[in-house]
């Protein structure tokens, strides 16, 4: 275990000041995050506005349940990484292991299932940008019939947001695995525990962007 | 109201242009108030209290907070003023009268075309005196802006949709149109002419330029060459533009960017109309817009391959 | 050392986690049901609840120092401003009795969509 | 130099020792450098702007070689000069010293930052230089941006790429200002400079991520052609203004802030006095920046937004303009009864307030409805925006330079020099852009190759354009003589003393001439205001009786 002082950085006067500075920091990240996602629901809400029946229509080609169940998916990620920190503030670090491979695992099933939405709905022709041309007929569906205009411009978001917000949960996972080799090695403490924090905050913001996303994109 | 040009602004050539230049004037008049008095009680400051020992300590002044009042007070006063007087303008300048003459107008790099309601197309607007008109304005392609310096009106013009200028000229006399709206290569050549004229004259100009179908091919040519602003781009007189001069063309060896040449013969010109990006003469960009197949008719581009050949 | 961060018990966590579940569940249910214009200011309160639940639990903001809820609280409110004052614009269109461009609608492909 | 004193410039020795530094010091050096270097390149390329214009017809530039050139200096100036450069320079290496901390809260992330900066300026330099030299302008305004050269993608990721480190650097100072002050460092003794700084972090860290995600969206316009904004695809040109001033206009507080905190120390200083409202000045700084996010809509007068957005967007431009009058009423309003000691800094500092009061009351002008329909898209609003981008953020910016050179390097600058190079930077500054007012209002109409046929109307354009032309070779002349002073000074110039300038805020009376490279020895505590002059005997002596 590194002790506590090797992790004192010499221009901070005491843990507390270095670990409220690193949470503070974290926390303006997150806002930025936000006004970074901000964007794509401002768009969104526009083009929604502007033709409230093409989105609706458009949305019904998104598989709700598959949706349903990356939300809950990613719940219980959020879940199981609340639980890493109550446990590594405990100091019971086998737990925080497995608590954080839970969520690797979460994030991983997340990510596959969107694989699948989108090679689904790349060889039906929807895709973004030019190429759009939905065809096909899937559960009764007839895709053809759902090439109007602005159909392209809701898909586009669709794929805009999902997408960016796949890459977040990329790079959570990279984290997850790179903390877990850390646990492992036992680097964690009650007393110093700042990354696996500040990455919990960050997936939690991750998770908070799907909770707006599901609905907006596949319910309504 | 017919004021002439002065140091600030151009003359003011329309009805609502004395209501924009009186709070013009209000708020540089006010302005230059202020900024004498901030500067010259700065400069009256920096030489009064000029130190005059390096171990000067001055007594510290605080603010009074009844000057500091005062200072939100009279400010917010100003603009509110400004404010309300410029919105009232603002609504003069966007409302066109009901009984307006409508004229529309199409921008594309790097021309203006202005089209009447009896179907006369033209690349000046000619415009009766006396008499509000509304121009209904789009884009063939990027954002332009249509600007009348002396009649204190502008608007962009978009692509997809419509917006409107509308302006009233109590004076017969010519004026610049330019676009402010930043649009590419020839940007600041893209100038049109405002002709302001009597009712009697615009008339007799309107009719006059009504197409009765008893123009020659190359008559046609010449026209068409107005209309779709083709003179943007390609000059008459062999002078240097965007694209190659009409002076001299036809018959003349063509030499394209890919290193082959080509004779200008009548297919070669037809081709360069319809598909412009097809062959590149060296020395030029490739920037000549693609849609004459969609919007020129057959009988169109023949007109204009005729007036082509007349150079 | 003086290093006594909260410790937020398993039971509340758990409890939320349910909350959670729960919600999920209802914002399903209820958007497969028309209720006309309550359908959206529905599913964004649900997803708005959760959000906070999140926030204030799970990430803790209620448990700590507040500038960091002023932080989140800022961003939230230009994410509004945002949204509000491009509105203004998108919602406002040829109103107000001044000559606005408005929206030239594409004229729609002879497909067979036939709207909701 | 053979320094015999051990301080941050000599703690380590060789390049490396720079490019992996993490003392905010030494990263305030690096930006010094970078952003000058990119200075000259946006000066070269406005001077070739200014030969083109000088005389009408095609003088040196043809159409699109000159298009090419204004959007090049636009996107440098903008993006990596006037941006980056007071927080870069200035924020990195006095704002720690001034609350009184040992280095910023995230040193890493401070280096990153300048990578990150470096990454995205020469992303686009090179990409202007090799791979196409876009003309978008440095607006980027869709469809023409969507249907230009693909070189427009290396821009808008250079943009991309660069806006990070602006909100990296922001919530680097953020977190400093908050949890880094030294014991006593109460927020009612921060200096003005800081809660500057601090400011325009904020608009930093909530700004910058939209135009981050503007850049994303125009890069799949222009790349997959998404139809969001390009209205042959059913997209919204007007809907992309919007994205782009809701950074840009904050963008401009992001400028100038930080050099309204500059002139509040100067003015503090250099006439030893209380700054007048100091308590408005600070939280006026927040309130700029805040309402500096309700107003970008007044770029958009006659874009075809909706009149009522026009309506709230002007009545909300006019409630920024009253603190910052009040602002500047307060620096006039502390000279009073001051000590007023006109050194190069306080030159500088009182032509702030020259040039920056025209920008900020023809900002009134330009933000009024109807008087904006015809000033709009014209060389009166380029007038406006240089006195208000270099009139008032890069004159504060040399200002600043020049107050804390002492401190940067040991040494002084020759004072005759700094004098002579000022009036030349205030007499050029004024023959460039003020006859641009009257081109402006007249109806010139900005980003213009050729005027030649206005002048049937207006014969004076010819004469106007060539003093504004003339203007600009003395601007630049006096600028490249700053440039020559302080090189010779770094070799040359006298050593400094501890406190040249008498002031008394922490970098000055707490540190080494040149800092150490850990800054504080002892942890200071703070006990008086920042322009407490009259109870600062630790920097005066004990006070004579008189």
């Amino acid at each position: 275990m590194i002790s506590a002082d090797t992790t004192l950085k010499h221009y901070f006067v005491n843990h507390e000041q270095q670990f409220d500075a690193a949470k503070l920091g974290m926390w303006l990240f997150l806002v930025t995050e936000v006004l970074l996602f901000a964007g794509m629901f401002v768009a969104y809400a526009v083009y929604r506005a502007w033709h409230p029946e093409v989105f609706l229509q458009a949305s019904e080609l998104l598989d709700w349940r598959l949706g349903a169940l990356n939300t809950i998916v990613l719940l219980a990620s959020s879940f199981t990484v609340a639980l890493s920190i109550h446990f590594v503030q405990k100091g019971e670090n086998r737990k925080v292991l497995v608590l954080l491979l839970l969520t690797l695992l979460c994030a991983a099933i997340f990510m596959v299932v969107k694989y699948f939405e989108y090679t689904d709905k790349f060889s039906h022709g929807i895709v973004l940008g030019a190429g759009f041309d939905p065809h096909g007929i899937i559960d009764g569906k007839d895709y053809s019939k759902y090439n109007v205009p602005y159909a392209a411009q809701f898909f586009s978001i669709y794929f805009v947001m999902t997408g960016i917000h796949g890459v977040h949960v990329l790079v959570g996972m990279g984290i997850f695995g790179w903390l877990a080799t850390r646990v492992a090695r036992g680097h964690f403490s009650p007393q110093w525990y700042t990354p696996v924090e500040l990455t919990g905050l960050y997936w939690h913001l991750v998770d908070i962007i799907w909770i707006f996303l599901f609905p907006l994109l596949y319910l309504i | 109201m017919n004021q002439q040009s002065s140091i600030w602004l151009p003359e003011a050539a329309s009805t609502i242009a004395g209501d924009v230049d009186a709070l013009f004037y209000f708020i540089l008049i006010t302005s230059i108030i202020l900024f004498v008095g901030v500067i010259s009680t700065m400069v009256y400051f920096a030489w009064r209290y000029r130190r005059r020992s390096d171990a000067d300590r001055p007594e510290p002044v605080y603010e009074n907070k009844l000057v500091e009042a005062s200072w939100v007070v009279f400010p917010t006063i100003l603009v509110a003023v400004v404010f309300i007087w410029g919105f009232k303008v603002f609504l003069e300048q966007g409302i066109p009268p009901p009984n307006s003459y409508e004229i529309n107008v199409t921008a594309r790099k790097w021309s203006w075309t202005f089209t009447y309601p009896n179907g006369v197309v033209s690349a000046d607007l000619h415009v009766p005196t006396n008499q509000p008109v509304k121009l209904r304005m789009t884009s063939e392609d990027v954002i332009h802006s249509f600007f009348v310096p002396a009649f204190r009106v502008k608007a962009d013009v978009l692509n997809g949709r419509y917006s409107y200028v509308w302006f009233e000229s109590p004076k017969q006399d010519t004026f610049i149109v330019a676009c402010t709206e930043y649009c590419g290569t020839s940007h600041s050549d893209m100038y049109s002419r405002v002709i302001v004229q009597s009712q009697d004259e615009f008339d007799q100009w309107l009719s006059d330029n009504m197409d009765d179908g008893t123009l020659t091919p190359a008559e046609r040519g010449q026209r068409l060459y107005t209309q779709q602003g083709c003179f943007a781009c390609h000059s008459l007189d062999g002078s240097v533009a965007a694209g190659p001069t009409f002076l001299g063309l036809a018959g003349s060896v063509r030499n394209f960017t890919d290193g082959t040449s080509a004779e200008a013969d009548d297919n070669y010109l037809r081709t360069s109309i319809v598909n412009p990006m097809l062959q590149i003469v060296e020395g030029y960009p490739p920037v000549m817009p693609g849609q004459y197949a969609a919007t020129l008719s057959v009988d169109d581009i023949d007109a204009l391959v005729a007036f082509i050949k007349e150079y | 050392m003086a290093h006594s961060h909260h410790i937020i018990p398993i039971r509340i966590l758990t409890v939320v986690f349910v909350v959670l579940l729960a919600l999920t569940v209802i914002t399903v249910i209820t958007a497969r049901i028309d209720l006309g214009v309550l359908n959206v200011p529905l599913a964004l309160t649900i997803a708005t609840s959760k959000a906070i639940l999140v926030a204030l639990i799970f990430m803790a903001l209620k448990y700590d120092n507040k500038v960091n809820l002023l932080a989140v609280a800022l961003g939230v409110i230009f994410v509004v401003v945002f949204l509000a004052l491009t509105f203004a614009d998108t919602e406002f269109r040829g109103s107000m009795g001044i000559t606005e461009p408005a929206i030239v609608e594409p004229v729609p492909e002879s497909s067979g969509y036939d709207s909701p | 130099m053979s320094d015999t004193s051990h301080n941050y410039l000599n703690a380590k020795k060789g390049l490396w020792s720079w490019l992996t530094t993490t003392d905010h010091k030494r990263i305030g050096i690096l930006y010094a450098i970078a952003c000058g270097a990119f200075f000259l390149l946006g000066g070269i390329l406005a001077t070739f702007v200014r030969t083109e214009l000088g005389a009408p017809g095609e003088t040196i530039l043809g159409q699109d070689e000159y298009n090419q050139v204004f959007t090049l200096h636009g996107v440098v100036m903008v993006f990596l000069v006037i941006i980056p450069a007071i927080p870069g320079i200035l924020g990195n290496f006095v704002l720690p010293l001034q609350v009184g901390a040992n280095d910023v809260a995230f040193p890493r992330l401070n280096l990153a930052s300048w990578y990150l900066f470096m990454a995205g300026a020469l992303m686009a330099v090179c990409g202007w230089l090799f791979v196409g030299k876009v003309d978008t302008g440095w607006t980027f305004y869709t469809p023409y941006s969507s249907g230009a050269s693909n070189a427009v993608l290396w821009l808008t990721s250079a943009v991309f790429v660069a806006g990070f480190a602006s909100i990296f650097t922001g919530l680097n100072f953020i977190v400093t200002v908050h949890k880094m002050r030294a014991p006593g460092m109460t927020w009612n003794r921060l200096p003005l400079f800081t809660w500057a700084i601090y400011a325009t972090a904020i608009v930093q860290v909530l700004a910058t991520p939209v135009i981050g995600i503007t850049m994303v969206l125009l890069f799949l316009e222009k790349l997959l052609h998404i139809g969001i904004f390009d209205p042959a695809l059913g997209g919204d040109p007007v809907l992309f203004q919007h994205f782009f001033w809701f950074y840009s206009h904050p963008a401009v507080y992001i400028m100038i802030l930080p050099a309204m905190g500059i002139i509040s120390d100067l003015m503090g200083t250099f006439s030893r006095q209380h700054v007048s409202g100091y308590t408005f000045i600070a939280l006026s700084s927040v309130a700029i920046a805040f309402l500096g996010f309700l107003v970008w809509g007044h770029h958009m007068f006659v874009s075809g937004q909706s009149a009522l957005s026009s309506i709230i967007f002007s009545m909300l431009t006019f409630l920024i303009g009253i603190p910052t009058g009040i602002k500047v009423f307060n620096w006039v309003a502390t000279m009073y009864k001051g000590s007023v000691w006109l050194k190069t800094p306080m030159l500088y500092a009182l032509m702030f307030l020259f040039l920056f009061t025209i920008g900020g009351l023809t900002g009134i002008m330009v933000g009024v409805l109807a008087v904006d329909v015809h000033l709009h898209d014209t060389y009166f609003v380029v007038a406006h925006f240089h006195y208000v981008m270099m009139g008032g953020a890069l004159i504060g910016l040399i200002g600043g330079l020049h107050y804390w050179w002492p401190k940067m390097t040991g040494r002084m600058y020759n004072e005759k020099a700094g004098v002579i190079a000022a009036i030349l930077v205030f007499i050029g500054f004024n023959l460039t852009f003020f006859t641009q007012f009257f081109l402006g209002s007249k109806g010139m109409p900005r980003r213009y190759h050729d005027y030649s046929e206005f002048l049937e109307t207006f014969p004076e354009f010819a004469a106007l354009n060539m003093t504004s032309t003339i203007g600009s070779y003395i601007l630049g002349v006096g600028l490249v003589m700053i440039l020559i002073y302080a090189l010779y000074s770094l070799v040359r110039g006298p050593r400094a003393t501890a406190n040249p300038w008498g002031a008394c805020t922490l970098e000055w009376t707490h540190t080494e001439t040149v800092p150490d490279e850990h800054n504080f020895h002892d942890t200071p505590l703070v006990t008086r205001g920042p322009y407490d002059y009259h109870l600062a005997d630790d920097v005066f002596g004990p006070k004579k009786e008189s």
